[in-house]
């Protein structure tokens, strides 16, 4: 053992501690998180999560929403209340069928240039034309053609509705409508790629708060604050730096040890722990519009039988799995499709809860009175809480007959399986980032079988319902239409909802400002270290 | 036979390191044989009320995040764990000692092509291939003793052609030819059972590696299904709780399979002193 | 056994005896060697291989194996008893008073140092040399053992040489710092026949200008007649006859020692002359008869199985193990 | 060794490698077809439409046919370009070329490490065999040899840093705090040292004690094994008992003679050891989050990101054969007799 401490004494002579010097720095965050950034360009092709963090932190949008106080004390966006970011008025036209936007005059690009309506266009023109993702997310607000951008004049910028849809202000507030650019990116478009896909997923032609000094992908990323911002505040935090530590158990102890500032994703044992232990801060609100579920294909037998699914739904030992698996972060829902923050939520809707004796019952009239034998798959990605959820499904399963073989599969081979439509059962989760109970059950329920649709699950009754609240104009009949679609997925059960998960976030007591956004990203603007 | 058992008990008694390796490989094939009716509980069965215990009277290495008893786990998982190297290695010596030996007997042209494909093999960052295998092939326990195997190969077929080449020089087969028999008779009958005893060496060795290996693959989710409790897949579901201080759901398991590939590894130093005392490394 | 010597000799071995540990059992490999050489002289040690001859040397030299131990016995060199002596001690001897030369040279050089460097090595060690200076000894002594060329042999490495040469180079690397004593251990086993010859006559000059005692061991007793003052026999771990030599091939006394000079050919005997000597070398891990030559002795009596092993001395310079030696008619 | 020899040992061992790197490449590219995951869907993300996902699939080239495919493959690699890793957004080539500096420095220092204890341990088990220290050195290299390096680094951690803070963050090559050194030879430590910043080298140094540690005790035990046995072999033989018989000091004896035989086999088994060392790290740089190639395949490997497991594999089959030639020319340095054939 003194060997040993002679040892790292020696390799410690000459250098300073690293996290007093870090500690030591109050204008600095570090951020540890489990993967980082793909690619700096929100609509490239297979731009993954933590790439909206970047793009959030260092492009501007027009928009950006309010922030309330949580009765807990705690913040979050506000989702109806619209703030001017690069914009700095907007006004609806009287016939309600566009939207101008008065961008501010003295707001530059990194290097300089004045943000120009023409940027915006032609932002927006590539969010809707590139396709994928972010063509796809600017649909759902009924933003489509390019010809719905008119620049009025070098600051006045106009946009053009298709028809009436309660979700195109928003959806000009969510990370895909970034202003780019245009002059310095259209330099290293091609013919082949006039968009400039490739040059910007690795560079930066941005308006915002942060810029980026550095990226080391699969490392590091450090961002610096650009001091110039004109479309906020001026964030307190100078420099970010966010380090890629794969190891969950690394992250916590960093974090414990006063070596990392903040960070999400870490089992849920760990947060629970780490908020009992109160060394530092755990913050967690109920993800909106999200639950992770038990799916089953409605397409085949065994599971298109809806008495057997209905004895799935009342065979999971909720309580269990919640205890267990999730050591109580989150909110258990024991079936109820919308979560507890989402509009329309009754917390008495499911009938759903564990009963063995009924879930038998149930085979019994399934005509399964012996049971049957089925694989349970999940993402191995997030085997931490799916494995034990899994093997306590499995155990509750057996003893109604049902035999499973659990089948872990790799993340690259789990959106695949998800598109083919083909497991029996399986654990999966959704979240959608406009809460709203028709938004979540047009993606997951309608007929028009989306991916998210992982039961196939195809009722006519039930897309007229969905098709009727989602531009409903009276509060009263849409209240009743949500009722009636959550009473028909809760009575057809083609997916069972177990928990709404939490998104929590750990972090130094020291970190001031931080608040909850729907897309689940850290926002660096808010922070403040004492 | 006396002379044999005499020649074991001076090894042994020479070296009381492969004594405890013997008394270790007892113990685990106990543990293998009996290990489900040995165990206090059963294995697969959770029980959340007394999840994450310490080591107890009741549970000797605690209790894992849903409450099933950590040492009947151990117990069980022995014989998988046995199972996979054991099938990882006698594939891998099967198929590598009879193309090393074919190679080494026949030369020219099947030589040269199966010293390509070693080669090629050993060209490889292994554990990745093994990664691939089990990945392109599909993630269940078959595939990874197969990849295990394919990994372990080369060294087999480069030990059996350099054996098979020293023997066939050292005119055993020349006699056996001469004497009327086959080619493929002389490589079975003379060549390969001289070229034996050196090559179960590496065995020993080899089903430590084997079992590193297989550890290795369920640490990054590929291998075992769950719950079927197996020594990697133990440990790796452990890891997350170190750092929260339920040190015994790591511990034991890793203790176990260190113990495991410990002892292959002495085992085969030890049939290396009975085999050859010059060679004794 | 005490040798009536005029002077004090150079080595005396007295009674020694050497077991071996092995997984069979105890070997004993020697018991009750006693002999010893003069100043100057050149004395043989003869017996088939097994019969203790190179243990006897290595025990001198303190090069037994681990598995060896010596049980009994002193060999005083110039005052030290060898065989207590501590490893530094014999370390300063070693190379400077007493060296040894090997069978099998080619294996016995380091194969990837040069034999210059070799020699430079053991120079720089007993000579007090520089290496520069050593380099030029080491030249020297590489003309001085004959081999053509030394300047350039000088960073040849061994098995660029042939085994003749090799030895040569042994030869030089045992006399470098002029030693009292050289052991020739079968220096011509492992080369070529034709330059045996020039190795022992090599030997026999060097020891003749240096006044260097030389112990010659070999299994042919034709190479010791011709150039040993006395001879040695041994057989089984046992010494059974000393002489002079021209008493030992006129008169042996011991069985074993006429047995085997009749089964050496000898200038002028035919062919059919040679007698094989009955029996094999006795296995020294079984329980042994007092004397070892006894299974294998068509003159054994009776009272050879009773302890001890007389040991006679017939004339202060001959010396046999035998119950019942041979009149000195016999031969 | 003379010039003209050295070339043609290059050469010609360069050559008789070629068959089996092509192998490799064909082999990688097949493996990863038969991956069951789908590129295009998983890049394409959750939410795309059927035309999206055949889009991307066109993009990555994945809806030509496999001989297709290959060729192209082929063909970039002929120019010397190992594509582009979708997960990351960057040329394979430019990340390997910055990953594989990290892979090597630790690599090398866990090696240094390693040889530091197994060699001695070696030499003293063969001086004493059969002795307590023999069987004690047995013992602890193969108890290090028997820990799964995954196991061994979480245990590191929790201790060294976690319990007793000694070791810094296990956050790669280099605290946050620090920039790199001016990038020479890529290995920080060495840079740093050149850049004369000693500071900086102990904050190197620091970061790669627990990873070096955690590899080294995984690869003690065959170099303590080959030393041993080798050293054994080499105190056996005949020429020392010439070098004894001519008084040379025990160290002279042991070192200048013994040792430089004995060191033959353990430079062959340093080769085994280190290319084992280069695909085996793959654990350790995951565990300690180093960035290294090891780790960067392991992430695309998981993602069925074709282009970087490729190139990975393609360099570390180069890199094996490297190595190969490289032992082969130090053997050549040490035995003059391997010299001539040659």
């Amino acid at each position: 053992m003194r060997i040993a401490r002679l040892l790292v004494t020696l390799f410690v002579v000459g250098g300073l501690a690293g996290h007093a010097a870090a500690q030591g720095r109050s204008d600095t965050l570090i951020v540890v998180t489990e993967s980082g950034p793909n690619s700096m360009d929100i609509h490239g092709v297979g731009t993954n999560r933590p790439a909206y963090q970047a793009s959030w932190n260092i492009y501007d949008r027009l928009m950006t929403f309010g922030v309330k106080t949580l009765p807990d004390g705690s913040r979050m966006y506000d989702y109806q209340s619209l703030k001017p970011e690069l914009a700095e008025s907007w006004q609806m036209a009287a016939d309600g069928t566009s939207v101008t936007f008065k961008l501010r005059k003295d707001a530059r690009f990194h290097d300089g240039t004045p943000v120009s309506a023409k940027d915006v266009k032609w932002s927006f023109d590539r969010a809707v034309t590139v396709g994928g993702f972010p063509t796809f997310q600017m649909k759902a607000g009924s933003l489509e053609k390019p010809e719905q951008f008119e620049v009025v004049d070098d600051t006045t910028f106009r946009v053009k509705f298709l028809r009436k849809d309660r979700f195109t202000m928003p959806d000009l507030a969510v990370p895909v409508p970034v202003i780019i650019h245009s002059e310095l990116a259209k330099k290293h478009a091609t013919a082949q790629d006039p968009w400039a896909l490739e040059w910007l997923k690795t560079n930066v032609a941005a308006s915002g708060a942060y810029k980026l000094e550095s990226w080391k992908p699969g490392m590091e990323t450090i961002y610096v604050r650009n001091e110039d911002w004109k479309s906020g505040p001026l964030p307190k935090i100078r420099r970010v730096i966010v380090r890629e530590v794969p190891s969950a158990g690394n992250r916590r102890a960093m974090l414990e040890r006063g070596d990392a500032d903040v960070s999400f994703d870490l089992p849920p044992k760990d947060f629970s722990e780490m908020a009992k232990a109160g060394k530092v801060a755990v913050v967690s609100h109920p993800v909106e519009n999200a639950h992770a579920y038990v799916g089953m294909n409605v397409t085949k037998p065994p599971f298109n039988n809806a008495k057997a699914r209905q004895a799935v739904a009342y065979a999971i030992p909720y309580e269990t799995i919640y205890s267990t698996a999730l050591f109580g972060r989150g909110t258990l829902v024991t079936g109820n499709l919308i979560a507890v923050n989402t509009f329309g939520y009754d917390a008495k809707a499911s009938p759903y809860r564990t009963d063995l004796a009924k879930a038998k019952q149930l085979m019994a009239e399934a005509g399964y009175p012996s049971g049957f034998e089925t694989t349970l798959s999940f993402d191995m990605g997030f085997a931490t809480t799916n494995e034990p959820m899994a093997v306590l499904l499995q155990e509750s399963l057996a003893q109604i007959g049902i035999k499973t073989t659990i089948n872990k599969i790799p993340g690259s081979n789990w959106r695949n399986m998800l598109l083919k439509k083909e497991m029996p059962l399986y654990i999966n989760a959704f979240g959608g980032w406009l809460n709203f109970p028709e938004y979540f059950f047009f993606w997951n329920y309608h007929s028009q079988n989306a991916v998210f649709n992982t039961m196939s699950y195809q009722n006519p009754a039930m897309d007229k319902l969905i098709d009727a609240a989602r531009f409903e104009t009276d509060p009263k009949k849409y209240a009743e239409e949500v009722r009636g679609f959550l009473k028909l997925a809760l009575d057809d059960v083609p997916r069972v909802a177990v928990y709404q998960p939490n998104l929590d976030v750990a972090m130094q007591k020291t970190i001031k400002g931080y608040q909850y956004w729907f897309h689940r990203q850290l926002d660096y603007r808010q922070l403040a270290k004492d | 036979m006396t002379s044999t058992l005499r020649h074991a008990r001076y090894v042994v008694g020479e070296n009381p390191v492969t004594l405890l390796a013997f008394g270790l490989l007892i113990v685990m094939l106990l543990a293998a044989l009996l290990g489900s009716s040995i165990a206090p509980y059963d294995p697969l069965a959770t029980n959340t009320v007394r999840k994450l215990e310490p080591p107890s009277r009741a549970h000797w290495f605690g209790t894992d995040q849903l409450g099933r008893d950590i040492l009947s786990r151990v117990l069980v998982a022995t014989r998988l764990d046995l199972a996979i190297a054991v099938g990882a290695v006698s594939l891998s010596f099967l198929v590598g000692t009879a193309a090393g030996a074919c190679a080494g007997f026949f030369g020219h042209w099947v030589d040269r092509i199966i010293s390509r494909l070693t080669d090629t093999i050993m060209a490889f960052p292994l554990f990745v291939l093994a990664m691939a295998i089990v990945a392109a092939l599909g993630n269940n326990i078959g595939n990874v003793v197969l990849a295990t195997a394919i990994i372990n190969l080369p060294f087999y077929a480069r030990m059996a052609r350099a054996e098979v080449n020293v023997r066939r020089e050292a005119g055993y087969v020349e006699a056996a030819r001469l004497s009327g028999n086959s080619a493929l008779r002389a490589l079975r009958c003379h060549v390969v059972p001289n070229a034996l005893p050196p090559m179960m060496v590496q065995v020993s060795l080899n089903l430590g590696w084997a079992m590193l290996n297989a550890a290795g693959l369920s640490f990054i989710g590929l291998g075992v299904r769950p719950p079927t409790p197996e020594w990697g897949i133990l440990v790796a579901e452990g890891a997350s709780f170190i750092l929260s201080g339920e040190w015994w759901i790591a511990l034991f398991p890793g203790l176990a399979l260190m113990l495991a590939v410990f002892c292959f590894n002495l085992l085969g130093d030890g049939l290396r002193d009975l085999i050859d005392p010059r060679r004794r490394t | 056994m005490s040798e009536p010597a005029v002077e004090i000799p150079l080595l005396s071995v007295e009674d020694l005896s050497v077991e071996f540990r092995t997984r069979d059992g105890v070997v004993k490999a020697l018991e009750g060697v006693s002999f010893a050489v003069g100043k100057g002289e050149t004395v043989g040690i003869v017996g088939e291989s097994g019969s203790g001859k190179s243990v006897t040397a290595f025990s001198v030299m303190g090069l037994l194996p681990p598995a060896a131990r010596v049980a009994r016995g002193r060999a005083v060199f110039g005052g030290l008893d060898l065989l207590s002596a501590s490893g530094r001690q014999l370390d300063e001897y070693r190379g400077r008073e007493l060296s040894m030369i090997f069978q099998n040279p080619r294996t016995a050089l380091n194969p990837i140092r040069t034999i210059g460097q070799q020699l430079v090595d053991v120079l720089v060690r007993h000579a007090n040399l520089f290496r520069v200076d050593a380099r030029a000894r080491a030249v020297e002594l590489l003309a001085r053992v004959q081999i053509p060329d030394p300047g350039r042999r000088f960073g040849a490495y061994p098995f660029e040489l042939s085994g003749g040469m090799c030895q040569r180079v042994m030869i030089a690397l045992a006399i470098a710092c002029a030693p009292a004593l050289l052991i020739a251990d079968e220096p011509t086993t492992g080369i070529d026949v034709t330059t045996q010859a020039a190795i022992l006559d090599l030997l026999g000059e060097l020891g003749a200008q240096s006044r260097m005692a030389t112990i010659l061991i070999t299994h042919d007793l034709g190479v010791v007649a011709e150039r040993c003052d006395r001879i040695v026999v041994m057989h089984g771990g046992h010494v059974v006859e000393t002489a002079p030599t021209d008493e030992l091939f006129a008169h042996p006394r011991h069985p074993y020692t006429a047995r085997l000079i009749a089964s050496t050919p000898r200038p002028g005997a035919k062919l059919t002359d040679l007698l094989p000597i009955p029996g094999s070398v006795p296995d020294l891990r079984q329980a042994l008869p007092p004397c070892r030559y006894r299974p294998r002795c068509e003159r054994a009596l009776p009272r050879c199985d009773e302890p001890p092993l007389p040991r006679l001395v017939l004339t202060p310079r001959h010396l046999v193990a035998c119950q019942n030696p041979l009149p000195v008619e016999a031969v | 060794m003379r010039r003209g020899s050295l070339l043609r040992l290059v050469v010609k061992r360069l050559a008789a490698a070629l068959p089996a790197l092509f192998a490799v490449i064909v082999v990688t590219f097949l493996l990863m077809r038969a991956m069951p995951g789908d590129p295009a869907v998983y890049f394409a993300g959750l939410s795309a439409t059927r035309e999206a996902i055949e889009q991307v699939r066109q993009k990555l080239g994945l809806d030509r046919s496999l001989p297709e495919q290959f060729v192209l493959y082929l063909r970039d690699l002929a120019r010397g370009d190992l594509g582009q890793s979708i997960t990351t957004g960057q040329t394979v080539a430019y990340e390997i070329a910055t990953r594989l500096p990290a892979s090597l420095e630790l690599t090398l220092f866990a090696l240094v490490l390693a040889l530091a204890v197994a060699l001695p341990l070696g030499i003293l088990a063969a001086t004493r065999p059969g002795s307590w220290v023999d069987h004690l050195s047995r013992v602890l290299t193969t108890a290090g040899v028997s820990l799964p390096t995954f196991f061994t680094g979480l245990l590191l951690i929790y201790v060294f840093y976690y319990l007793l803070g000694w070791a810094p963050a296990p956050l790669g090559r280099l605290d946050s705090v620090w920039s790199p050194p001016p990038r020479i030879s890529g290995l920080f430590t060495l840079d740093s040292l050149l850049a004369g910043d000693a500071a900086l080298l102990g904050a190197c140094l620091k970061q790669l004690v627990l990873p070096a540690v955690t590899m080294a005790l995984f690869v003690m035990a065959p170099i303590a094994r080959m030393t041993r046995a080798s050293m054994l072999g080499a105190l056996g033989s005949d020429f020392i008992r010439t070098a004894r018989a001519s008084g040379l000091t025990r160290g002279t004896v042991l070192y200048r003679y013994a040792f430089r035989n004995a060191m033959l086999p353990v430079v062959t088994t340093l080769g085994m050891v280190f290319s084992f060392m280069l695909g085996a790290n793959v654990l350790v740089e995951k565990v300690f989050a180093w960035p290294g190639v090891g780790s960067y395949a392991l992430d695309a490997l998981v993602a069925s990101d074709y282009a970087p497991v490729q190139g990975f594999v393609l360099t570390m089959a180069s890199l094996y054969v490297l190595l190969n030639l490289v032992i082969d020319v130090l053997y050549g340095l040490i035995d003059p007799r391997v010299r001539i054939e040659a």
